[in-house]
């Protein structure tokens, strides 16, 4: 629209709640589910406040059963409803994997057709708030690996805002993964912020130099790499994936097809990581593009160790995607 | 229904037992003929259960079941057609033979599956329920599970939610006294499973599953006591399995004697029994009945070996829905 | 410990409910100094429980402990010094500062953590004590877990396990009537947890838990059951948390009259009067009783602060095992 | 050794069943868990015989409790046991993924090197029954995205009879896959078979052309395609990787040197899959010694269905091979 919009200032935080209040109001078949979601307020304190506004059928808390609280978000899928379902975090939702990829991702194709999963399961993810080895997985890339769903990564606060809404009008099964760190996020929002698509990659920062792909969190670590790396005249471009499944390859690719430089950013362990998949994908689409190899920065193979100086050395920094870059800058 | 006559109303249980029965023999000798492929679960001596369960229930009822669901779908009155021609692999088939055997699924009877992870339909059936509460629906979830499901955390998650929550589910328990080669005193510390309902506040009931009218009333009273708005009902129906787990089951684990023992209570022949006592059956009805339905599977086979096969292109068709959400 | 007198046998437990009253209060303090970080759970108002279940069991039992397990890791026996450490992420702690408050591990008073999946030791426990009765040892393995964890899959799975295998588990549930924010109304249908030992056939019994000598007498019984072979026991233990979930608790889900309504019940006020009205405990005594556990605490501070931190170099170190299989 | 070895007939289930008679024979503190081993003789019929031979403490029948029985080998492993669990197939390992995952994999860092767990859980995987999308996955190569784990895929008569003592040996996790469709497969192995390495790839059949690395019943489709090609005078180099974490790069790379091309053929969903992985590996170790970019050839992303041409469809398949390999060769 051309008339300037109203900005208003808000947090990650808010903006999800935002987004659940206005799904709330939009439709009443949406409904949020979890574990304190409503008389706690929410494990991040997202959905605070909404158990008052919409009492506790649809703010529902749940037991400690993952696999049966998100066996019950498909079903009542399946029965007409449109649940919103919260698994505190990703490190949990292992307890429901079985629901998740063997009925919510394969209903529909197994029954020719015939049964959709009007589902969307939200996770809080990513490691550094030095919650140790149980609580600071980064598997969002690897979930990402299952047929069937859609895997969100909203790592602004307008995708906070927006993806939700979009992910509950698709007929199937959409993942949504906020990051952990991002929750107390600040910034600012047009007061009528609303749904945004959730099928294609954003370049978050233009760069002639070299390509950087990431999502999440990650893509702050590679945008204040990205800073550095202009005050010594390198000129990254950084892309923030969005949906790990299905991956936008066409924004990353005519990146490459410029930059013919890339280094993926990803959280997750290395072996089997996303950046995998990213890196395998450019070797069969813009082999001959490139100037030199494709490189990947990922987490350290090891469970995340509780000490901040050990965590902060498992995941991937600033200062380590600065050195690369350079490192492939110098070369070829 | 109520207007039907007793001798009718009995002759169709009987019919319905004998389509399951005769239906899975078929299907066993398609299987040796490899014309059906995969697991091949059958239902044979447990026919009551399904039959007299689904006497309970209403068409907007909903149905989740197991992998040995060719019996519950069968009597849910899905097409004996759509059913064979999906064990065949056929496009014609319920599920354009995507799922066979073991994933029998249908909008038109609300048959939620055909699910083959054991306890894995259990948080689907509470879903469903959920889904109707929420909506003001006095509907009935009926979701079916083996002795064997019952050790899974699935049954404990699901049962407590249901409890919990008030929920229209009615848990139809097949106790067959085994989980595949697995017999019960090795699966469960306490082989009383009606008893479990007590530790979740839900209602429960055990019933001789050889028997459809003591399996029929059962069901009635559970669906009674779920569509009421009560919450959840557990009915364990005490079975047996006639045949094996599944083709490829050399059954080491029981004795030949002890299947002998059961078939006495072959559910067909009591019911057949209690008809012919009650001169509500003779001869040349029951004969008019199995030519009923030797033609009605003679038809479905026929229309199985006259279907055809899925396009391959087809075959990412669905991973996603082709239409928006409704 | 028999020949302990009635007076130097309560002190003692009195000294170790003040270890972890105190040690807490230190450790929500460094949290607030930011020496300490991560999730932080306190035990304040719930140390009879460890303390009075830690009087049953001997040096060769094990523990499962949950990951709010500072004062079931204490009762255990382990160093202060080394948890403080293990706290402030020091190479110095219990697991060299990788595991941190809610993963706290040691070998030698076998103590086998700090589990920060809600149910997640269930399962570990029954193996440990599975390895035992085939290895024929005499063993008893206590495993911790709170209300919440009753609705996991976990927990019916691991009953199951260690009743029909007649394993020595010791279970002990810490009611302390909240998951998280979560009020055990709407987390459970059948709110008396006792009562769930029946449907898996595993002795069970309630004792209020916030009497040290009412848990300890409780805690025997049941590890005497499970000592003599007789299969596992389940003992809920009634108590409350005092304090937030974790330091990022805002209580919104309880009055602050409710909490005020359970202090007059701190266990070790009601130890301390039990003992005052026998004439076992003097003013002096207590003050004293405070000065040690001051010093104590003082000195875990003192090491933990003079402690380092594990090299960068060895981040990989441990994930695979660096000798083999012994 | 020199003098000629008695060889014997036999099938890669009897290899696996004469592999847990050694192991079961060898130490007392090894035991046989898991669902249907005993009575009902296994599920694939490879534990047939052993209930008798060995009793019920030591091939322990299980109740449907994946999640408890895999964490209660766990357990027993810290206890000092040497627990074989078997998951019947991997599409039921999601149930126990949070004990494999949570606690397995990440006891011992965690506990700073106090609590290791020597601990091996056996499954079946894989498609090619028309068991349909819940009993057809092949998650092996996903599952080694895990740290701490150790994932091998026996697919000879040789690693599936010496791969498991080896594993029992390791004193940390390790994850046995075998394919459902091998354990029909007949061959010979010497009479005194035992352990074989567990570290290393191996080649399967030289070939200075083309490099085909992959794993599992994949091999053998690989091995018809390099008939093919031989007949076309096209030599393909099959690399078998056995293990999938920690994978043996050396052997892919140094093969790679010699043909210039390589192509991996990975039962496994595409996106994410272990393919994706080697191909990254590749692209980042030998990027220079590719004429062309590594390809791959994996499952259709989709749940797998049951009709057999549907299947097959949905499969790598020796004829995709050949074709595939000759693009590369006619390329390039
Ligand atoms: C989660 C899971 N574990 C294991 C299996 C393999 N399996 C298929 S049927 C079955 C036995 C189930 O027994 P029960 O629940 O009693 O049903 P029944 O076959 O007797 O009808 C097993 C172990 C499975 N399909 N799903
Ligand atoms: C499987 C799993 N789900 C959720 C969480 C998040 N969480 C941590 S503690 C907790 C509440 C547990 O309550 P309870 O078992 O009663 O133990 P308490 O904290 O009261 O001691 C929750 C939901 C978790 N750690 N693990
Ligand atoms: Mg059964
Ligand atoms: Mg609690």
């Amino acid at each position: 629209m051309s008339e300037p919009e109203a900005m208003k200032k808000t947090t990650y935080r808010e903006a999800v709640r935002e987004a659940l209040r206005d799904a709330l109001l939009r439709d009443e078949r949406v409904f949020l589910m979890g574990e304190d979601v409503g008389h706690y307020g929410g494990c991040y304190a997202v959905s605070k406040g909404l158990l008052e506004e919409f009492g506790p059928e649809r703010i529902r808390d749940t037991p400690l059963s993952e696999l049966g609280f998100v066996g019950a978000g498909i079903g009542s899928a399946l029965g007409g409803m449109r649940p919103i379902v919260e698994i505190m975090t990703v490190n949990f939702s292992l307890l429901a994997l079985d629901q998740i990829l063997n009925n919510a991702a394969t209903l529909l194709h197994m029954s020719g057709g015939q049964f959709n999963v009007p589902l969307v399961i939200r996770m809080a993810t990513g490691a550094g708030k030095q919650l140790a080895a149980q609580h600071a997985h980064s598997l969002e890339g690897w979930l990402a690996h299952i047929p069937g769903l859609r895997v969100l990564t909203p790592a602004t606060l307008e995708d906070a805002r927006g993806m939700l809404w979009t992910a509950l009008e698709d007929p199937d099964p959409v993942l949504i993964f906020e990051n952990n760190t991002l929750y107390n996020m600040e910034g600012t929002l047009p007061e009528n912020a609303g749904p945004v698509d959730i099928a294609t990659a954003r370049v978050r920062r233009p760069g002639r130099d070299l390509t950087i792909i990431t999502y999440g969190a990650s893509l702050f670590k590679a945008l204040e790499a990205a800073e550095t790396l202009a005050r010594e005249g390198i000129e990254a471009e950084v892309i923030d994936l969005r949906s790990l499944r299905p991956l936008d390859d066409a924004t990353y690719l005519s990146s490459i097809a410029k930059t013919h430089r890339a280094l993926i950013v990803d959280e997750d362990w290395r072996s089997g990581s996303l950046a995998a998949e990213i890196s395998a994908r450019i070797m069969e689409q813009a082999f001959y593009e490139l100037d030199l190899p494709v490189a990947r920065l990922c987490s350290a193979e090891v469970p995340i160790p509780y000490a901040r100086h050990m965590e902060e050395a498992a995941l991937p920094q600033a200062e380590k995607i600065v050195a690369i870059a350079k490192g492939m800058m110098s070369h070829g | 229904m109520s207007s039907e006559d007793e001798g009718t109303r009995l002759t169709r249980l009987l019919r319905s037992m004998l389509l399951i029965r005769r239906f899975e023999e078929k299907a066993a000798e398609m299987y040796s003929a490899m014309k059906i492929r995969g697991f091949l679960h059958l239902y044979i001596g447990e026919e009551a259960v399904a039959v007299g369960v689904m006497e309970a229930l209403t068409p907007e009822d909903a149905v989740v079941a197991t992998y040995r669901e060719h019996g519950q779908a069968l009597a849910r009155g899905m097409s004996t057609q759509a059913i064979m021609a999906e064990m065949y692999g056929k496009l014609e088939g319920c599920c354009r033979g995507r799922g066979g055997s073991m994933h029998l699924f249908n909008v038109a009877t609300r048959f939620y599956g055909g699910n083959a992870i054991v306890g894995g339909g259990m948080p689907l059936a509470v879903g469903l329920a959920l889904a109707d509460k929420m909506r003001g629906q006095a509907r009935v979830t009926c979701c079916f599970f083996g002795d064997g499901a019952v050790a899974e955390g699935a049954f404990h998650e699901s049962m407590n939610l249901a409890s919990l929550w008030k929920l229209p589910v009615l848990f139809i328990c097949e106790n067959n006294l085994y989980a595949m080669g697995t017999a019960l005193r090795y699966t469960q510390a306490v082989r009383d499973l009606a008893a479990k309902g007590a530790s979740y506040g839900v209602a429960a009931a055990a019933v001789d599953g050889m028997d459809v009218l003591a399996v029929e009333q059962a069901a009635k009273t559970a669906a009674d006591h779920v569509r009421r708005g009560n919450g959840p009902y557990f009915l364990e129906c005490r079975t047996y399995r006639f045949r094996p787990h599944s083709m490829f089951d050399t059954e080491l684990y029981r004795t030949k004697d002890e299947v002998e023992t059961w078939k006495p209570r072959d559910p067909i022949i009591l019911l057949t029994r209690h008809m012919e006592d009650r001169g509500l059956l003779d001869e040349p009805t029951l004969a008019k009945l199995e030519r009923e339905v030797a033609a009605e599977i003679e038809a479905a086979v026929a229309f199985a070996e006259a279907g055809t096969w899925e396009a391959v292109e087809d075959l990412t068709r669905f991973v996603h829905s082709e239409k928006g959400a409704s």
